[in-house]
C-alpha cells in the first residue's frame, strides 16, 4: 500500500475528522484533532499497517498556534512506507489522548513530550518526567520557558 | 528462557509453598555494567529478575534546548555528543535534515557522498567493535574487549589523520564534509580493511564459538519480531529478531544503492531467534559487511569538490519540515528539524535509536537471571548520550 | 545411546572451545611484538610530529602578526570560550596585527570542545588548532590562555608558525617585487 | 628442620610450666616464615596475572615501578595500608572486621600440611588430605561473612553465590582426593608423593588411565574453590560490582586479595603433591643423586614444587584471562551433572584397576609387567588429550596479520 493509498483510505473512513492533508511537503502528512487521535491510530495500525511508530516529536509553535505533536509512523516491512499526522492542541488545553496501549514505544516518547513540552496525554499509565529531574519546574523546550537561576542551591552558570 | 521463565514465575512469592521475599535491588546509575549512567530498578527473587524499570536521564544534556540556541553549523557538533560512538553517523544524520529542507536542488558532490560513505561505515565498526568487545566484559570475557580496543584505535587514528579528532568529529558538515582526504589516507583505510577482516575471525574463534558465551548469550533475552516492531526498536537489535529492516537497503539515502552488501539477521543458530546471542552476532557480521562496503568505496571514489557550493558560510536552512532518518550503528537515527528560514533552527528533535532500544528491556529480562540482565542489557547496546541527550 | 554421546558430545564441544580460545591467547602472549601499548612518557617514543596528525585539534595558537581582530573566531565559538579585545587606532601595550591593535586575545581552554570553528571562517587564516594536547594543570585559570603572550606550546606547532611566517614574508617579498617589476616599464 | 609432628606434639605438651610458651613459640617459629611465604606468593603472582593478563591482551602492564614493574604490587600494598580503613554505616562492625581474618585463615592454616621438601613440612599429619579437604573450606564462611556483614545487596549476593559455588564444588573435589587416595592408599602428604619417586611416569596423574582425568577434574574443580575465573561468579565485577568485598578497602581488602592469591597457590601445590610428583622432578637419576643430601634434597625438591605450582598458576591465569564467566545455573549444572557423574566413574574404575592391578611403586623397587601397563595407558591418555587439543587448535585458529601501512604511523 502505497502512502496515497493510505491517505486515500484514511479520508474514506474518517472524513471531515482529517482536518488537512498535505502530500507534497517535504514530509507528508495527516492533521486531525486530538479527539480523532485514538481512532485514527488504531486504523492506522491495523488497517493500514503502520506498525511501527518511528518518532514522536513534540513542537512549540509559537503564540497564537499552540503545542503540536507530530507521529512519524511507518510500516516495518521493505516499503517503508510512512506518514506523519500532526496533531495540534492549545496551550491551556495541552491533552492529547494517550497512544501506548496502539504502539507500546509511544510509552516513553509520551513521558519525553510531557516532560520537556507539557503536553499531556490522557491516559498514560504513568505519565511522569523522564528526562529531567522529578522535581523540575516548567518545560524545558517550550519557547517562553525561562531556565531558573537556582536549582537546590546550585547556581545557573547559563547566561 | 521460555521454560525457565515458566518456571520462574512459579517461584515467585504466593506461587511456592516457602515464603520468600523479594529484594529491590537498584542497579546504577554507577555501575560497571549498565554502559554509562543507567539505572535499572530490578526486584528480585534471589537470581531470578521478577521484573525491572530502567530509569533514564542521568545525562541529560538538553541537546534539543541547545539546537534552538545555536547556528546550524555550531548544532552539529553537539550531535557528536549524542551517540559519541558513532559521531560520523549523527553528524551525517543532522546534516541530511538540513539538507532535505534545502530541497532536490541541492546536489552533494560525489566525492563528498564516497567519503561520507567511508567514514560512517568505518565509525560503525568502531562502534561495534566496542559494543562486542563491552558484551564480552559483560560476561565476563574481558580480553576479547583489549583486542577490539586495539582494532578500534587505528580506526579512531585514522579518523584522527582525516578530521583531527578522535571521537567528536565535527566532520560531516551541511552541503558536504569539512576536508578532503587525500590519497595516503584512502592507501590507509584500504590498508586497513585487510588488516581487520581476519581479526574478526579471531573474535569468531575466542569469543563467539566460545562455549561458555554461547550458553550465556543463547535462549537469553528473547525478542520476538513482534514485540521489537512495537517497541520500535531499529538496528541490530531488530535485525537480531528475524527482520531484515536496514535503511541503507529498504531506504537507500547518500549512495548506499551503489554499494553491494547483505543485512545480516538473526536466525537463531544457538537458541531462539532474538536472543543475545543473535543480536551480538549480527554486529559481529555487519563489521563484515561494513567492510565491503568501504573496499567498494574506496575502489570507486571520484575525484572533485567536497562541499556543495549552494550552502553558504551562513547556513540559513529554507523554511520548512523535515525529518530523516540514517541507519546508524545503534539503528534509524532520526532527526525532525523545523527551520523558519534562520540561522538557528527553530527546532530540532532526535529520535536516537538506543532510546527505542532500551525501553524494551523489562519486556525480555522478566524472569531471567540477574546474570542475564547484564547480558541483556549489554546486547541491546544502548549509550546513554543518546537515550538522554 | 543418543543421549549419552549428546552428552559427551557437549563435553566435547565446550572443551574444544575452551582449548581454542586458549590457543588464540597463547599466540598473543608469546608474541612480544603485539605489543600494542607504549609506556607513557617513555624515551623510545617518536618526537609528537611523527605520530600526531597534522589535522590533529590541539591547544589552538595565534599567528598575532596577521589578526585583523575581526571577532570572526569569536562569534563562531559555539561555547563562547574567545574573548578578543582591541581597535584600529595604536595604543600602548597592543600587539600590532594587521594594520590592527589587539590588546586581550583570551582562550578558555576549560570551555572549548575543540571544534576547529573558530579556524574555518578566519579571514587571515591566522588561528590555528595546534599539536599540543596536554593541558592538565591544578587550577582552572591554568587552563586560561592569553593567546598574545603565550606562544605556541609544542615545537611542532612553533615550527609550523615560523613556517606560515616564512611564507607571509617570502608572500610580501615576492609582491613587492612583482609591483616594482609592473611600475618599471611605466 | 627434620621434626617429626609427633615429636613436637611432645615438646610441646612436655611440660606443664613451659606450655604456652613452648606453644608460642612454635607457633611463631613456623608462622612467621608461612606469612613470609604467603606474602612473597602474593607479591610474585599478582605480578605475574598483571604481566600475564597484560601480554596476553597485547599490552605491555606495570612497567614503572622496579624491573618490568616488578615491585608494583608492594607499592599497590603501601598504598592499601595506607588507605583508611572504612566501614560502611549499618555493617555488622565485629563480622566486617573478622570476615578477612577468617577468610584469610582457611588459606593459612593449608600450609601447615603442605609439603615443600622431603623435611620442610610443618605437620606431616596422617590424615593431611582430610585435614585440607576440612580446613579448605572455612575460607567459604568468612566470605559469607564479608557479604553479610557489608549490608550491602551486592556482596550479599556474592557471599550467596560464594557459598553455593565452594559448597558444591567440595563435592567433585572429594571425589578426586579419594581417587587418589585410592591409588595411594594413604592421606600423608610426604608418603603419597615419596610413592610418586622415580621416573615421571610414577606420578600418579600417569597411575592408571583414569588418573589424567581425575587430575582435569581436581584442577576444574579447584578453579571454582578459589573463585577464579570461569568461576569467578562471587565477585563477578561486571554483575556485582566487586561481590563480597564490594565495601572492603584498604589493608581489610588486601587480606581478602591476599587469601585468593594463597588460595591459588595452596590449590596448585595440593596438585603437584597429588597428581604430579611433589618434589620429584620426576627424573630418577636426578632425584636420586639429590636425596644424598638432605639439604639438596630440600632446597632443589622446595624448588621443583614451587616451579611447579606456579605452572599450573599460569593456567589458572591463563584461562581467567580466555574465558568468559558462566552463569550460577550453568555451574551448578556443570558441578552436579557432569564433574560429580565423571569423578563417580573415574573413582570406581581406578579404585578397580588399583586393586586388579596393584602398583606396588618405586619405594618398594618392584616393578612387575602389569602395573607398567597402568602407567602407559595413563601416558597414552595424556598424550592424547594433548595431541588432541593441538590439533583443535591447529585446525581452528585461523592466521592474523599485524597491521602495515606505508602510508602512516598508525
Amino acid at each position: 500500500m502505497e502512502r496515497g493509498a493510505i491517505v486515500a483510505e484514511v479520508r474514506k473512513a474518517f472524513g471531515e475528522r482529517i482536518t488537512e492533508v498535505d502530500e507534497a511537503a517535504l514530509e507528508p502528512f495527516v492533521r486531525c484533532e486530538a479527539s480523532t487521535w485514538p481512532d485514527l491510530a488504531r486504523f492506522l495500525k491495523e488497517r493500514c499497517g503502520l506498525d511501527m511508530l518511528v518518532c514522536l516529536s513534540g513542537i512549540d509553535r509559537g503564540k497564537g498556534v499552540g503545542l503540536e505533536a507530530v507521529y512519524n509512523l511507518e510500516r516495518c516491512d521493505a516499503s517503508r512506507v510512512g506518514i506523519a499526522v500532526k496533531i495540534r492542541v492549545p496551550y491551556e488545553a495541552a491533552v492529547i489522548p494517550s497512544v501506548e496501549t496502539v504502539w507500546r514505544t509511544a510509552d516513553w516518547h509520551e513521558r519525553e513530550a510531557w516532560d520537556l513540552l507539557g503536553i499531556r496525554f490522557e491516559g498514560h499509565h504513568n505519565l511522569v518526567r523522564i528526562l529531567c529531574a522529578e522535581d523540575w519546574e516548567g518545560h524545558p523546550l517550550r519557547k517562553d520557558y525561562k531556565s531558573p537561576d537556582r536549582y537546590h542551591g546550585i547556581k545557573n552558570n547559563v547566561v | 528462557m521460555s521454560s525457565e521463565a515458566t518456571s520462574t514465575a512459579a517461584l515467585a512469592p504466593g506461587g511456592a509453598d516457602l515464603r520468600t521475599e523479594e529484594m529491590l535491588l537498584n542497579m546504577g546509575p554507577q555501575h560497571p555494567a549498565t554502559h554509562g549512567v543507567l539505572r535499572v530498578m530490578v526486584r528480585t527473587d534471589g537470581e531470578m529478575v521478577l521484573d525491572c524499570e530502567p530509569h533514564v536521564g542521568y545525562l541529560h544534556r538538553c541537546f534539543e534546548k541547545h539546537c534552538e540556541n545555536v547556528t546550524t553549523l555550531q548544532a552539529v557538533l553537539y550531535t557528536d555528543r549524542l551517540d559519541y560512538l558513532t559521531a560520523m553517523g549523527n553528524n551525517w544524520g543532522f546534516c541530511m535534515a538540513v539538507e532535505k529542507l534545502y530541497g532536490p536542488e541541492l546536489v552533494i558532490p560525489e566525492r563528498a557522498q564516497y567519503i561520507r560513505v567511508i567514514c560512517q561505515e568505518l565509525n560503525r565498526i568502531a562502534s561495534h567493535l566496542l559494543a562486542i568487545g563491552t558484551y564480552g566484559m559483560d560476561v565476563g570475557a574481558i580480553t576479547p574487549f583489549l583486542y577490539c580496543f586495539r582494532e578500534r584505535e587505528k580506526i579512531l587514528t585514522i579518523f584522527e589523520h582525516i578530521c583531527g579528532q578522535r571521537l567528536n568529529y565535527n566532520y560531516i558538515r551541511p552541503g558536504g564534509v569539512a576536508y578532503d582526504v587525500d590519497d595516503a589516507m584512502l592507501a590507509l583505510i584500504g590498508d586497513f580493511c585487510s588488516y581487520f577482516l581476519p581479526k574478526i575471525d579471531e573474535y569468531d574463534d575466542l569469543l563467539s564459538g566460545n562455549d561458555i558465551f554461547v550458553k550465556r548469550t543463547a535462549n537469553v533475552g528473547v525478542l520476538s519480531a513482534k514485540l521489537a516492531i512495537d517497541y520500535g526498536c531499529t538496528g541490530p537489535v531488530l535485525r537480531g529478531s528475524g527482520v531484515p529492516r536496514d535503511l541503507r537497503k529498504d531506504k537507500p539515502y547518500g549512495i548506499y544503492e551503489r554499494f553491494e552488501f547483505d543485512v545480516p539477521v538473526g536466525s537463531g543458530e544457538h537458541g531462539t531467534v532474538g536472543d543475545c546471542f543473535d543480536r551480538y552476532m549480527v554486529r559481529v557480521r555487519e563489521m563484515r559487511e561494513s567492510t565491503r562496503i568501504v573496499r567498494q568505496a574506496l575502489k570507486s571514489i571520484p575525484g572533485g569538490e567536497i562541499r556543495s557550493a549552494k550552502i553558504k558560510a551562513k547556513i540559513r536552512p529554507p523554511k520548512g519540515e523535515a525529518f530523516t532518518r540514517i541507519e546508524n550503528s545503534r539503528g534509524d537515527l532520526g532527526f525532525y528539524v523545523v527551520s523558519d528560514g534562520k540561522e538557528v533552527l527553530y527546532r530540532v528533535k532526535c529520535r536516537a535509536p538506543s532510546f527505542h532500544n532500551i525501553s524494551v528491556l523489562p519486556e525480555i529480562s522478566r524472569g531471567s537471571m540477574l546474570a542475564d540482565l547484564i547480558a541483556i542489557i549489554g546486547s541491546l547496546d544502548i549509550v546513554l548520550g543518546e537515550v538522554d541527550r | 545411546m543418543g543421549t549419552l554421546s549428546a552428552y559427551f558430545g557437549r563435553i566435547h564441544e565446550s572443551a574444544k572451545t575452551v582449548v581454542v580460545g586458549m590457543g588464540i591467547t597463547w599466540r598473543y602472549m608469546v608474541r612480544p611484538k603485539e605489543i600494542v601499548t607504549i609506556e607513557y612518557g617513555s624515551k623510545n617514543r617518536a618526537p609528537k610530529e611523527r605520530y600526531i596528525p597534522d589535522r590533529h585539534r590541539g591547544i589552538h595558537f595565534l599567528e598575532t602578526e596577521k589578526c585583523i581582530h575581526c571577532h570572526i573566531c569569536e562569534k563562531a565559538c559555539p561555547v563562547d570560550c574567545i574573548v578578543m579585545d582591541g581597535s584600529r587606532e595604536a595604543f600602548e601595550g597592543a600587539w600590532q596585527g594587521d594594520g590592527c591593535h589587539i590588546s586581550k586575545f583570551i582562550l578558555d581552554l576549560n570551555k572549548c570542545i575543540f571544534c576547529n570553528l573558530c579556524c574555518e571562517p578566519c579571514p587571515k587564516d591566522c588561528i590555528h588548532m595546534g599539536q599540543e594536547f596536554d593541558m592538565a594543570g591544578f587550577t582552572r585559570s591554568n587552563g586560561v590562555k592569553n593567546l598574545l603572550s603565550d606562544g605556541p606550546w609544542s615545537a611542532a606547532d612553533r615550527s609550523r608558525e615560523a613556517a606560515a611566517r616564512e611564507l607571509i614574508v617570502t608572500a610580501e617579498a615576492e609582491a613587492k617585487a612583482r609591483k616594482a617589476a609592473a611600475k618599471k616599464p611605466a | 628442620m627434620n621434626m617429626d609432628s609427633g615429636t613436637l606434639v611432645e615438646w610441646v605438651l612436655g611440660s606443664d610450666a613451659g606450655f604456652w610458651w613452648r606453644l608460642a613459640g612454635v607457633a611463631t617459629a613456623w608462622a612467621l616464615p608461612i606469612t613470609l611465604w604467603v606474602s612473597l606468593v602474593g607479591l610474585i603472582s599478582i605480578w605475574l596475572e598483571r604481566k600475564i593478563s597484560a601480554h596476553i591482551q597485547c599490552r605491555l602492564g606495570p612497567m614503572e615501578v622496579g624491573p618490568h614493574g616488578a615491585l608494583q604490587t608492594i607499592a599497590d600494598g603501601v598504598k592499601l595500608l595506607a588507605k583508611e580503613d572504612l566501614i560502611p554505616e549499618g555493617a555488622d562492625r565485629m563480622l566486617f572486621a573478622l570476615a578477612p581474618i577468617l577468610a584469610f585463615a582457611g588459606t593459612f592454616v593449608s600450609f601447615a600440611v603442605i609439603p615443600f621438601g622431603p623435611d620442610l613440612i610443618i605437620s606431616d599429619l596422617d590424615t593431611g588430605l582430610y585435614f585440607l579437604a576440612a580446613i579448605g573450606s572455612l575460607e567459604a564462611i568468612g566470605v559469607i561473612a564479608a557479604g553479610w556483614a557489608s549490608n550491602n545487596k551486592w556482596a550479599l549476593f556474592g557471599s550467596v553465590r560464594a557459598a553455593t559455588q565452594v559448597v558444591s564444588y567440595e563435592i567433585p573435589l572429594g571425589l578426586a582426593f579419594v581417587t587418589v587416595a585410592a591409588v595411594a592408599g594413604t592421606l600423608s602428604m610426604t608418603e603419597m608423593v615419596e610413592q610418586q619417586s622415580g621416573m615421571f611416569w610414577n606420578w600418579y596423574m600417569f597411575r592408571n588411565p583414569f588418573m589424567p582425568i581425575a587430575f582435569i577434574l581436581y584442577y576444574i574443580a579447584s578453579l571454582a574453590e578459589c573463585k577464579r575465573a570461569p568461576f569467578d561468579l562471587p565477585e563477578a565485577e561486571s554483575e556485582l560490582v566487586s561481590g563480597f568485598h564490594t565495601e572492603y578497602s584498604g589493608m581489610r581488602f588486601a587480606i581478602f586479595f591476599l587469601a585468593e592469591y594463597a588460595a591459588m597457590y595452596v590449590v596448585s601445590a595440593l596438585a603437584v603433591v597429588l597428581f604430579l610428583g611433589g618434589w620429584y622432578t620426576g627424573i630418577a637419576p636426578l632425584d636420586q643423586a639429590l636425596s644424598a643430601s638432605p639439604l639438596w634434597g630440600n632446597v632443589v625438591g622446595a624448588l621443583v614444587i614451587i616451579t611447579k605450582s606456579f605452572v599450573l598458576i599460569f593456567v589458572q591465569m591463563w584461562l581467567r584471562w580466555t574465558l568468559p564467566r558462566i552463569r550460577l545455573d550453568q555451574m551448578m549444572h556443570l558441578c552436579l551433572k557432569v564433574m560429580v557423574p565423571i569423578g563417580m566413574f573415574v573413582l570406581v574404575l581406578a579404585a578397580l584397576w588399583q586393586a586388579l592391578l596393584p602398583y606396588e611403586g618405586a619405594v618398594a623397587n618392584h616393578k612387575p609387567l602389569f602395573p607398567a601397563v597402568g602407567s602407559i595407558a595413563g601416558l597414552a591418555i595424556f598424550v592424547l588429550l594433548t595431541v588432541g587439543a593441538w590439533i583443535w587448535v591447529r585446525n581452528t585458529i585461523r592466521a592474523t596479520t599485524s597491521f602495515k601501512s606505508a602510508n602512516y604511523r598508525i
